[in-house]
């Protein structure tokens, strides 16, 4: 491997990870700004210009807190706790390719870290060993509420993480393959996932929200019955990491919904650019998109009450579930129809057409119907 | 991880200089606009604790609706309320819990004096068993008198050093209500 | 809404049936029925009201104790209770004196569950004992409580105040 | 149970329509509502910088008047401590020195005057019970402060200063009198 | 200081887990209590078994003061009951002594005094209402509703001169007319609630989180609610149409067309549902009392004991001044005699059982406290229901410390 190649990478991690954490702590803001604008208040505005020093001046306030750890807490656990979180929060954003290939210094740099040829998946390992962060650090600190919470947020977590995975299989199977990268260029332009998986992309959006201990599915941290559930003994720092980890979650997690359903980097028109031109227009798209989902995101929060404990396990179980098999059935249905299974015509497999594409399109509104 | 950092911050620059008071300042700023108040709210006062943080007055506006129910994580710690000999106790062990910084609120008559309720089973001013940093008069303080309050608060915090929780005088503050402190570190 | 009893009527039909125990009636301004009733019959009374089907006094709305030092002995506390017919809109308050040296009576929790804290309360209040109540203890002041506040021979202060100053009224 | 009143009207309707069932749509109107609201004038007051109108007979706090001439009109009578229910009226009178007609309206004064701010509740019932049109409750507010002796009020912080005098005249409370 | 350490070690540890069952405090100080009462609740996982209460965490001893009060102070004392409509608390108190004292009230004075405690009544159900959705995880119906009850704080400042703990009226009346502010505020108020209420009932009303987080929650039987002594909005979701508006008429309630709302089963969304109804009959009332307000009689009785006189004839005239001392000092001829008055509070039959012996302050004293009676209830309404279920019904209870402990 030549130098070249990990200077590159390093310089985006190091890109990534700052942006990520940037965007983490302006999240915090943010959602505050949106809660306020939404109950007509005005939200932070002392901290400079609108509250933009707000999120520094947070984090200088935790850092410089007293530490604190309960004498009944198991010590190590309790450290690493946040940590996790904060750690595995970080970590998929390696494989979300960010814009189109830019060229500089002669050469073509991916806006990507890594492309693993199954990255969907090593999202969604990553997303699921996340709920470890909260576990341990509940369990760790000896505390009722918080042991409430991790057992919450585990079992939440496997609930949803079934639809989560049968509604991504949907979108593999229109793209062919795990590639974060090919589920990317499989939607070039305006031809994005969401015009097929309407019903997909719902239960996927619900799960993801889920996934995100977010409203109205924050069963860990819900402030009226758990005080705030697994950092409840947490202070400073600690619980500052576990804030950055949810925040970057939020980030990361709306990156992949835009990916998965909303064509990522693609926008509509993208073919009278190119080059540069093309790859910022990209970046630039990107993150209105994720900036929409997160906001989409911020917004139902605070405009919905959330779900009681085994009613979250009921719509998991009894509702995303079925209904993302269904969807997956009738979509690999449709899709074996159009590539020519039944009729016996099974050479044309490998073309991923268009063809195939518009009547999975034509059956997707049949699919919503059938569901509902 | 926090602790480590901050106490080594701390060790650094255990020496009176420039940067010393440069760093006092920044984060006494930063302290003073992410006051996440720990919400003690026993009766009237409370309402208008609520009143405060409603769009009428917002209390947002200073970073701090972010409310902390759990001691660990609060830095202001809000007394809005009758606080009865009953409840003294509990009122105490929330405040051990908080972490340093730390500084309290008494919102209201109740809580800063025993207000009308000169009765057996009241308090006389939560001041017995607990330092208090600033009192707010009224029965129920109107919003504008709890802000006039909090800014009082942020004025403390801004021109507090950090090194508060070492001082002598704190020590003694301490020492005066019996409140047990680890804080010559470990 | 008129009341679809008059006192009189409740009065003679108590009467008839506890004849002893019903002291004389009072006139008071609210111009509720008030009978002064021996107290060892106010648990079965409060019940033969409960369940008299013309009467139907379901409803508990009060239970409170007085003090009265300078009563005769033997009549030194005073149990009030205030009882509430809803469909007849009807109300009766009836009226038990107790020694103080042994003031006890029965309980009527077992009729009406509401009647378990107000009768607590009393017990906090004034000591009164409410007989076979399920969990009597003191429920407003702390269990350490070695006295009745609300006796007439305490003060409603505890002394601790600091801040006044009687340089001019002698309070 | 029957109707009591006759005036009964059974406002639960817990079955839910199709529609309902089906959480998106309510949910959508929902969000709708809220997202209507990002669009409206916030209605906060950016307390202090901003004030917020009172009322008139605002019961903040005291000032002991004094009349056209300068004079207080306090007599030392005692009513307000008498009438205030936190006891929070401290006064010590003294009798009217000759000489003094410039600085005392009556014969009797109070030569000290504590209200302890802290037990106040700002009842209002010591301006209803002068006799004297002397003490008011004003829409000035206590400040908060750091120390709890910082809140016995004397003489000095109560009596209206003549050159910023205190406007109470909208308060229904004030009479007209003799002159003396 | 012994004592102390029981009750800490009661309010604050039992951190023990006993096989499956485990014991949770919720309370003193909870997010989910909005005052100061503690449930030690035993729970089975998230199934709540059983619970046990401890009040008087701000017992404050009125019934005592009032003993030493004389009846003006007494008025004060009844704002910190329930601190959500003190005026209705207030108003109460006062019609007590009106009514032992035999004063008669001009009808003008009555329908103000519905004015003052309709809008009290709407300002406390709305507290209770948005603290549901709090409960339920939505906090922005919560802070809508907040500028509504900032309209009505204006509207009382513009009586009483003051938001919270409002001290309004005197026995007799009011201290003083309504202004022409007063005038704009209320039509202002009447004219926009109603819509801007609708958003925040549209918010929750049928969404469907909402209707499963409290439908069948909290329930009791309309039978076990009377027995445990519930009233107002609570006794009128079981079902029982019992108001005291209706029953015992006060204030010339008698004169306004107005439902009773109820509910079915007494679940948590019943009461919320009824206290959202109520809160529309409330302001039909507001309206009807507004529109029919009579522009003869002033605004206190001709009642020169018991009301204090005008400030000129305390300055000019000799009785005016006598009567005057001798009602701050309290030495009117106060009948001997006792008297219940009751009168719909925010939480239903709020009572005032005066016993008189003719002096300065009352002999005894005693609140009808309706939280305090129906707040016992709790535990049976949540047993075998989920965590979150306790918490919802707690706050739809709209248990008030101040008004629980006293």
């Amino acid at each position: 491997m030549d130098t070249g190649i990990i200077i590159e990478k390093s310089i985006l991690i190091v890109i990534l990870f700052a942006v990520s954490l940037g965007a983490a702590a302006y999240l915090t803001l943010l959602e505050r700004k949106v809660a306020a604008w939404m109950q007509n208040r005005i939200g932070p505005d002392r901290a400079g210009k609108w509250g933009l020093l707000q999120p520094l001046a947070d984090g200088g306030k935790l850092f410089f807190k007293e530490d604190f750890i309960p004498t009944n807490a198991d010590r190590f656990l309790f450290i690493i706790g946040p940590g996790l979180s904060m750690g595995f929060a970080l970590m998929s954003s390696v494989v979300i390719p960010w814009g189109p290939d830019i060229y500089m210094f002669g050469k073509q740099i991916a806006l990507q870290v890594t492309d693993i040829n199954v990255g969907i998946l090593f999202v969604m390992a990553i997303s699921s060993v996340a709920v470890y962060g909260i576990m341990i650090g509940a369990w760790a600190s000896n505390n009722k509420y918080s042991l409430f919470s991790a057992i919450r947020a585990s079992s939440q977590m496997i609930s949803y993480e079934l639809a989560l995975g049968v509604s991504i299989i949907t979108v593999v199977m229109l793209s062919g393959s795990l590639s974060i990268k090919d589920i990317v260029e499989s939607q070039h332009g305006m031809n994005w996932n969401i015009w097929y998986q309407p019903l997909g992309f719902i239960i996927y959006f619900v799960c993801l929200i889920a996934e995100l201990n977010r409203a109205p599915f924050d069963m860990a941290e819900c402030e009226s019955e758990l005080i705030t559930g697994h950092h409840t003994e947490y202070g400073a720092m600690k619980m500052g990491f576990y804030l950055f980890a949810e925040y970057t979650h939020l980030f990361i997690g709306s990156a992949i919904v835009s990916i998965l359903y909303f064509g990522g980097y693609n926008f509509p028109g993208m073919d009278y650019f190119s080059g540069n031109t093309l790859a910022i227009l990209g970046v630039v798209a990107f993150f209105v998109k994720i900036a929409f989902f997160i906001f989409v995101i911020m917004w139902i929060r605070w405009t919905l009450p959330r779900f009681r404990y085994d009613q979250l396990m009921d719509l998991g179980w009894k509702r995303l579930i079925p209904l993302s098999l269904v969807n997956l059935m009738i979509t690999a249905i449709v899709i074996a129809a159009t590539s020519g299974w039944f009729s016996g015509n099974t050479t044309n497999e490998n073309s991923t057409s268009t063809a195939q594409i518009e009547s999975v399109e034509g059956s997707s509104s049949q699919t919503t119907n059938l569901n509902k | 991880m926090g602790k480590v950092t901050a106490e080594g911050q701390l060790e650094a620059i255990n020496y009176e200089g420039f940067q010393l008071t440069k760093l006092d300042t920044v984060i006494g700023v930063a302290r003073a606009n992410s006051l996440w108040p720990l919400p003690f709210a026993t009766s009237c006062c409370g309402i208008e604790y609520m009143a405060s943080m409603a769009p009428n007055y917002d209390i947002a506006r200073f970073g701090m609706e972010r409310m902390s129910f759990s001691p660990r994580q609060a830095d202001l710690l809000i007394i809005a309320g009758t606080i009865s000999k009953k409840l003294a106790p509990v009122l105490r062990q929330a405040y051990e819990q908080m972490a340093e910084p730390k500084w309290v609120m008494a919102v209201g008559a109740c809580a800063s004096s025993g207000g009308i309720f000169d009765t057996y089973s009241v308090l006389q001013g939560v001041d017995r068993i607990i330092p208090v940093d600033v009192y707010v008069p009224g029965c129920a303080p109107r919003p504008e008198q709890i802000i006039d309050g909090i800014m009082n608060i942020q004025a403390l915090a801004k021109h507090e050093s950090l090194r508060r929780r070492y001082s002598a005088e704190y020590k003694h503050l301490l020492d005066n209500y019996n409140i047990e402190h680890d804080i010559d570190g470990e | 809404m008129e009341s679809k009893l008059t006192n009189e009527q409740v009065l003679e039909a108590l009467r008839a049936q506890f004849a002893n125990a019903i002291g004389e009636e009072e006139q008071t301004i609210d111009n509720y029925l008030t009978v002064y009733v021996d107290p060892k019959s106010v648990h079965e009374m409060v019940k033969w009201l409960f369940i008299h089907d013309g009467f139907r006094v379901r409803f508990l709305t009060n239970i409170t104790g007085v003090h009265y030092p300078d009563n005769e002995k033997g009549k030194e506390l005073m149990v009030v209770y205030h009882l509430h017919s809803l469909e007849n809109n009807f109300r009766i308050r009836l009226k038990a004196f107790l020694p103080i040296d042994k003031p006890e009576i029965d309980s009527i929790e077992d009729i009406y569950s509401a009647a378990n804290w107000i009768e607590r309360e009393t017990y906090d209040f004034f000591g009164i004992v409410f007989k076979n109540h399920p969990n009597l203890k003191r429920i407003l002041n702390e269990d350490s409580m070695d006295y009745f506040p609300m006796r007439k021979e305490y003060r409603v202060e505890d002394g601790t105040r600091q801040d006044k100053d009687d340089r001019f009224f002698g309070r | 149970m029957e109707s009591l009143s006759n005036r009964k009207k059974v406002v639960s309707n817990k079955k839910m329509t199709f529609i309902e069932s089906l959480y998106i749509p309510v949910i959508a109107a929902g969000m709708g509502l809220t997202f209507k609201h990002m669009f409206q004038k916030a209605a906060t007051y950016r307390s202090p910088e901003q004030k917020r109108e009172f009322s008139p007979y605002y019961r903040g706090m005291h000032v002991l008047k004094r009349d056209e001439e300068g004079r207080e009109n306090c007599t030392a009578c005692g009513l307000c401590a008498v009438a205030c229910p936190a006891e929070a009226i401290t006064m010590v009178a003294s009798e009217r020195k000759p000489g003094e007609e410039h600085l005392y309206r009556e014969e009797k004064y109070a030569s000290i005057y504590e209200i302890n701010m802290l037990r106040c509740i700002f009842c209002g019932l010591c301006e209803e019970a002068c006799p004297k049109e002397a003490i008011f409750l004003t829409d000035r507010l206590v400040p908060s402060n750091f120390e709890r002796q910082s809140f016995v009020y004397g003489k000095d912080k109560l009596v209206e200063d003549m050159n910023n005098r205190i406007d109470i005249t909208k308060r229904q409370h004030t009479g007209k009198r003799g002159k003396r | 200081m012994n004592n102390k350490e029981s009750v800490l070690s009661k309010a604050l540890s039992d951190e023990t887990m006993d096989g499956q069952i485990a014991t949770l405090n919720l309370g003193p100080t909870h997010p989910a209590t909005h005052g100061i009462f503690q449930n030690v609740l035993k729970v089975d996982g998230e199934k709540v078994l059983s619970s046990e209460q401890t009040v008087g965490y701000i017992h404050r001893a009125f019934e005592k003061m009032a003993e030493r009060k004389s009846y003006q102070q007494i008025t004060p004392l009844t704002d910190r009951l329930n601190y959500c409509s003190s005026p209705i608390n207030n108003i109460g108190w006062q019609m007590t002594v009106e009514k032992l004292c035999g004063i008669e009230i001009p009808k003008r004075v009555q329908y103000l005094r519905v004015i003052i405690m309709e809008l009290a009544r709407i300002s406390d159900h709305l507290v209770c209402n948005s603290v549901i959705g709090v409960d339920s995880g939505a906090l922005t119906g919560f802070t809508w509703m907040f500028i509504e009850r900032e309209r009505i704080y204006d509207m009382y400042e513009q009586i009483c001169g003051t938001r919270l703990t409002t001290n309004i009226g005197r026995i007799g009346g009011f201290e003083r007319d309504i202004n022409e502010k007063f005038h704009t505020l209320l039509k202002d108020f009447i004219d926009g609630f109603e819509k801007r209420f609708n958003e925040f009932n549209a918010l929750l009303d049928r969404n469907r989180i909402f209707m499963d987080r409290t439908i069948g929650v909290g329930k009791i039987s309309a039978e076990r609610a009377l027995n445990y002594g519930f009233v107002g909005p609570n006794l009128r979701a079981v079902g029982v149409d019992y108001d005291v508006r209706v029953h015992s008429p006060y204030s010339s309630y008698q004169d306004f067309e107005f439902d009773i709302p109820v509910g079915t089963e007494g679940d948590t969304y019943d009461r919320f549902q009824v206290r959202q109804e109520e809160i529309r009959q409330s302001l039909r009332i507001i309206k009807q009392a507004y529109q029919n307000l009579p522009t003869e009689g002033g605004y206190h009785a001709d009642a020169p004991m018991f009301y204090l006189p005008r400030k000129e004839n305390v300055y000019n005239t000799i009785e005016g001044m006598i009567y005057h001392f001798k009602q701050v000092y309290g030495e009117m001829p106060y009948p001997v005699g006792e008297v219940y008055h009751s009168v719909e509070g925010g939480n239903g039959e709020l009572g005032y059982y005066l016993i008189s012996d003719g002096g300065r302050s009352p002999y005894r004293l005693q609140f009808r406290r309706p939280c305090f009676i129906y707040y016992q209830a709790y535990p049976e309404m949540i047993s075998g229901q989920m965590l979150s279920d306790a918490v919802v019904t707690l706050s739809s209870l709209n248990v008030i410390a101040g008004e629980l402990d006293a």
